[in-house]
């Protein structure tokens, strides 16, 4: 196995474990505003690390070139969902109080 | 067992569900809900079957059908959609009972 | 290998039954919906699995984003007259009543029929592969589901296209004599307008390579059309006017003009040859003729389809006092 | 062009004239819609006389044949079903010009949706391919109902949402079965499947599939709850086109696989059941036209009880069976009559409705004074719906009878005999108040006058088809999948 490939490896490992947190957050926190907080932050990190780890094991430009506009369109995305939501809490307090209470 | 035949029994047990909610359910936003699983399983196998044969070539064939399937299935949801917000509307009921109005 | 990609199958259709169930007995319907958008991502890669990388981005597009935001758009006009608890009553049909029984029943029959039919009959053809590929070089484009779509079984397609300008139609219909939700009251958010700024043209951009490189690589008008649709989705709900109304003649041209491109590019090729049939040196370029006509034709279907869902169709009145 | 060529015509011409009078605004519309109907009449009509001169038309389309490519079929069924549609559409076409009012929004909706409806029926009949079959039945489905939602009242959302949900259920079982059948035999071409099959479970449940799925859109019998009120609550010439064409469209294709696509198949016990259900159609549906009040619910049943005796074909023709090739003519020709009286009668009774403002049956005493003409074409499409003779509904239902003769199978020769009966009854019902005299001081009522002769002048068609059979038997017989009895108008003789 060359360097490239483990340090490929461990990357895609961390962004997996960041995922798991992040999901972990969003079904133990207990409002809105702290799920989001664990969904956005632990997401976007893991999913860079992930891209970067598939980056790694790409050798033609284009593909690497398309990683990073994936990652730099999802932080744009979830960014501007992650205000609506968040907004969209504040002025509506069912939203926020909003459980995760069945199935 | 391969990739291919896993996902057509898949896609035939999603349909299944779909197929029971369609029946039981009296809401009709649920009963759309279901017919959406329904045509998503037949597609599901649809498409595994078009993967059938474990050495021979892809068949694109069903991948089109699935493809149109899947327009015909959005027209017909949002129809559906538009009919039962108009229905809603008119009569404040999410069932097509007679005597229900929840 | 083999091991870790049949158990990676079995995990993701476990999930999507799983999914599935959770969606359809979601007390909340609001939850239901948001499942059946996520159950629709997992389908997308189950696509993947199966090599068919084309229906993946359609259904991720239309199938899981364009029906679910469908869905929403439906539930959160039910809502605003409704208590939220009271728009999803979930039945419980298991619970002694004699049709749920009977709907247990049939769907189990039914079920193990069919799932016992295509084992029995798995595997016996090799379906029209052979004779796609084998005539993949007359079709004028090297993509086999495209030259599907838009050559082989092109009049399917054109027909499809007819459907959807059927069921705008209808929604223009249905959206007859309605009160137009009233949207001043719509708070306007700058960042949600900054991102719609932001991603627009990305999208439109994102659309016309679909299109091109449908050719060779999954893609094509549907994807592309879907894309355009979804942008016109997130145009409407970040508060944007957009021309929806059937009085106005942009909109009919943007719903009518792929069917009608379809139609005459058919008859066009018709001098001493069949329907559709193009010539051979031209095939290309009438196909990606038909497919940019039709591309804007769905983009413009999937908005106003959304439109008329969420209850956005401005009627005509205020549309010409306007 | 080639020869076959015209055969895309009844498809494409609705199609384009109906995504053009979408696409204008303005006083050609009315003018493009009349051009599009007009020509599409006579683009089928050029179909059905072509093919009998004796042979079938076979359209590649795309060029490619079968099995890559769609090929397009005008054999001697599709000729009679394109020569019906051509007549009922026109008629249709007609009589709309002036059923909605002139430049208003449901005038300018209903053009685009039926003429592409009726290209999608045209389609579905000439379609040699069982998955262009399901898109055609899904243009044709998705045309309905708008048409119906176009009324616009509360009864007519709520029919067509019922009919929609329905409809989606049917259109994907049979898809279902499409894909089951293409999985095992590996083509989608109607001729060349009909060779492949061969009998095993995956063939019978895909049968089970395709054909639940229609008799669901064909409205047969327990599924026929939907029809009733979707086809009484929809504007006129929209419950004449569903009631006419788009029902008998279902049926077409069922048809068109039981005995071309499944010929292979042992399917009597198939036969059987359905033929059950016809019978529980034939009489439930008569049943229930007599206790309607109003008169469209009554021609609304009247259609699920005329649907029972389409599908008696399936257990009545039987082709080990010689001479049970009739219960084939006889159902086609009950199709076409079927069609032609029961678009007359739902069409008369949008006259009523214009006049009168309603459709009540009690309240529509001496109509018969007050608008003859209508009343004289309502009775003729009754006539017909009844089964006396002349008319083609007569020939149609002696034509079963003897069927059920040939093959011993006397308990359908009874409820033939029985709907029958009750057609009698829940026709002379509404014939009875019509011909009572009027209150002393009513006043004379005019009826539109375009409107009126096109509901007489398929009335007329309807009650005089029985003269035209040998001529519909001879297109029939142009590669008829059995053997058809000759026939010679002096068997109708006892």
């Amino acid at each position: 196995m060359s360097i490239l490939s483990a340090l490929s490896y461990l990357l895609i490992a961390c962004g997996l474990f960041f995922f798991t947190a992040g999901t972990v957050g969003l079904l133990r926190f207990p409002d809105v505003f702290c799920r989001l907080h664990a969904l956005t932050k632990a997401d976007n990190l893991g999913l860079g690390l992930i891209v970067f780890g598939a980056m790694l094991r790409q050798s033609e430009l284009t593909v690497i070139l398309k990683l990073v506009l994936i990652w730099l369109l999802v932080l744009i995305a979830s960014a501007t969902t992650c205000y609506l939501v968040a907004e969209s809490a504040r002025r509506n307090p069912e939203v926020k109080e909003r459980r995760n209470d069945d199935a | 067992m391969s990739t291919s035949l896993i996902y057509a029994i898949t896609g035939i047990a999603i349909a299944g569900l779909g197929l029971f909610h369609f029946l039981s359910q009296r809401n009709i936003l649920r009963k759309i809900l279901a017919g959406n699983f329904i045509g998503t399983g037949i597609f599901l196998f649809l498409v595994s079957s078009a993967d059938r044969q474990a050495d021979g070539p892809i068949d694109p064939v069903p991948h089109a059908l699935v493809l149109t399937g899947i327009v015909v299935a959005v027209s017909a949801t949002a129809l559906l959609l538009s009919l039962l917000c108009r229905y809603h509307d008119e009569t404040g009921s999410l069932t097509l009972d007679e005597e229900d109005d929840e | 290998m083999m091991l870790d990609g049949l158990s990676f199958d079995l995990v993701l259709s476990i999930a999507l039954i799983a999914l599935a169930t959770a969606a359809l007995r979601a007390r909340d319907l609001f939850k239901g919906i948001v499942i059946f958008m996520l159950f629709g991502l997992l389908v997308a890669i189950a696509w993947v699995r199966v090599h068919a990388p084309d229906l993946a981005l359609a259904e991720a597009a239309i199938g899981s984003g364009i029906t679910g935001a469908l869905f929403l758009g439906a539930l959160s006009r039910i809502e605003r007259k409704k208590q939220r608890a009271a728009s999803g009553r979930l039945e419980n049909p298991v619970g002694g009543s004699t049709a749920g029984a009977w709907a247990v029943l049939l769907t189990l029959v039914l079920t193990g029929q069919l799932a016992l039919a295509v084992w029995r009959g798995w595997g016996y053809s090799d379906g029209l592969a052979g004779d796609v590929l084998s005539r993949m070089d007359e079709s004028g484009v090297s993509n086999p589901v495209t030259a599907v779509i838009l050559n082989f079984r092109a009049y399917d397609t054109l027909l499809e296209i007819g459907v959807l300008l059927l069921a705008v139609l209808g929604v223009y219909v249905v959206g007859e004599g309605q009160t137009v939700r009233d949207r001043r009251s719509t708070r306007r958010s700058e960042v949600l307008e900054t991102f719609v700024h932001l991603l627009t043209p990305a999208v439109v951009l994102t659309a016309g390579y679909l299109v091109w490189v449908g050719y060779k690589e999954p893609g094509g008008a549907f994807q592309a059309g879907a894309l355009l649709g979804g942008a016109g989705v997130v145009l409407l709900l970040s508060g944007r006017e957009l021309p929806l109304h059937s009085a106005r003649a942009v909109v009919r041209i943007a719903l009518g003009g792929g069917l009608l491109a379809f139609l005459l590019a058919g008859l066009a090729v018709m001098q001493d040859r069949a329907f559709l049939e193009y010539p051979r040196a031209s095939a290309k370029y009438i196909m990606l003729m038909i497919e940019l006509a039709c591309t804007v034709s769905i983009g413009a279907v999937l908005t106003i389809l959304f439109a008329g869902c969420a209850n956005l169709l401005a009627t005509p009145s205020e549309e010409e006092g306007s | 062009m080639t020869q076959s060529s015209i055969l895309i015509w009844p498809v494409l011409l609705p199609l384009i004239f109906g995504t053009v009078v979408f696409l204008i605004r303005g006083r050609s519309v009315l003018l493009l819609s009349l051009a599009g109907a007009i020509g599409t009449a006579l683009a089928s009509f050029r179909v059905s006389h072509a093919v009998h001169q004796s042979f079938t038309l076979v359209h590649e389309v795309g060029g490619w044949g079968a099995p890559l490519g769609i090929v397009l079929r005008a054999d001697g069924l599709a000729a009679v079903m394109l020569g019906l549609s051509g007549l009922v559409g026109l008629v249709i076409s007609v009589y709309s010009l002036t059923y909605f009012k002139s430049g208003s929004r449901k005038q300018q909706l209903f053009w685009p949706i039926w003429l592409l409806l009726w290209g999608g029926l045209n389609g579905l009949f000439i379609s040699g391919d069982i998955f262009n079959l399901y898109v055609t039945l899904e243009l044709v489905s998705l045309g309905a109902i708008p048409l119906i939602a176009l009324a616009g009242t509360r009864d007519a959302i709520k029919a067509s949402l019922r009919y929609l949900l329905l409809a989606l259920l049917g259109s994907m079982s049979y898809l279902f079965g499409v894909g089951l059948l293409y999985m095992r035999f590996g083509v989608l071409d109607l001729a060349m499947l009909g060779n492949a099959i061969t009998p095993d479970l995956t063939a019978y449940a895909a049968i089970a599939l395709m054909i639940g799925g229609l008799i669901i859109k064909s409205a047969l019998f327990p599924m026929h709850f939907w029809l009733p009120p979707a086809h009484s609550s929809a504007p006129a010439p929209v419950s004449a086109a569903l009631s006419g064409l788009v029902v008998t469209a279902s049926f077409y294709m069922v048809a068109r696989l039981w005995f071309y696509a499944f010929p292979a198949l042992d399917l009597a016990k198939l036969g059987q059941l359905i033929g059950l259900l016809g019978c529980g159609a034939i009489l439930w549906g008569g049943w229930q036209a007599m206790r309607q009040e109003r008169l469209k619910m009554l021609v609304a049943y009247s259609t699920v009880s005329q649907i029972g005796y389409l599908f008696l074909v399936f257990p009545l023709c039987n082709t080990a069976v010689e001479g049970s090739g009739i219960a084939w003519s006889g159902s086609i020709l009950f199709a076409v009559s079927h069609a032609i009286a029961k678009s007359g009668a739902f069409l008369a009774a949008g006259i009523f409705i214009n006049v009168y403002g309603h459709d009540r049956i009690s309240e529509l005493r001496g109509a018969g004074r007050q608008l003859p003409m209508v009343t004289f074409a309502f009775a003729l499409a009754g006539v017909n719906l009844m089964g006396l003779p002349p008319s083609g509904g007569f020939v149609g239902k002696w034509m079963l009878l003897k069927a059920a003769f040939i093959t011993g199978q006397w308990g359908y020769g009874v409820v033939i005999v029985c709907g029958g009966l009750l057609a009698f009854c829940y026709i002379f019902r509404v014939l009875e108040q019509f011909m009572t005299t009027p209150d002393e001081n009513a006043p004379q009522l005019k009826a539109p006058v375009v409107m009126t002769y096109s509901v007489l002048s398929l009335a007329v068609v309807a009650v005089s088809l029985g003269f035209f059979t040998p001529v519909l038997l001879g297109v029939l017989g142009v590669d008829s999948p059995v053997s058809l009895v000759s026939f010679a108008p002096e068997a109708l003789l006892p």
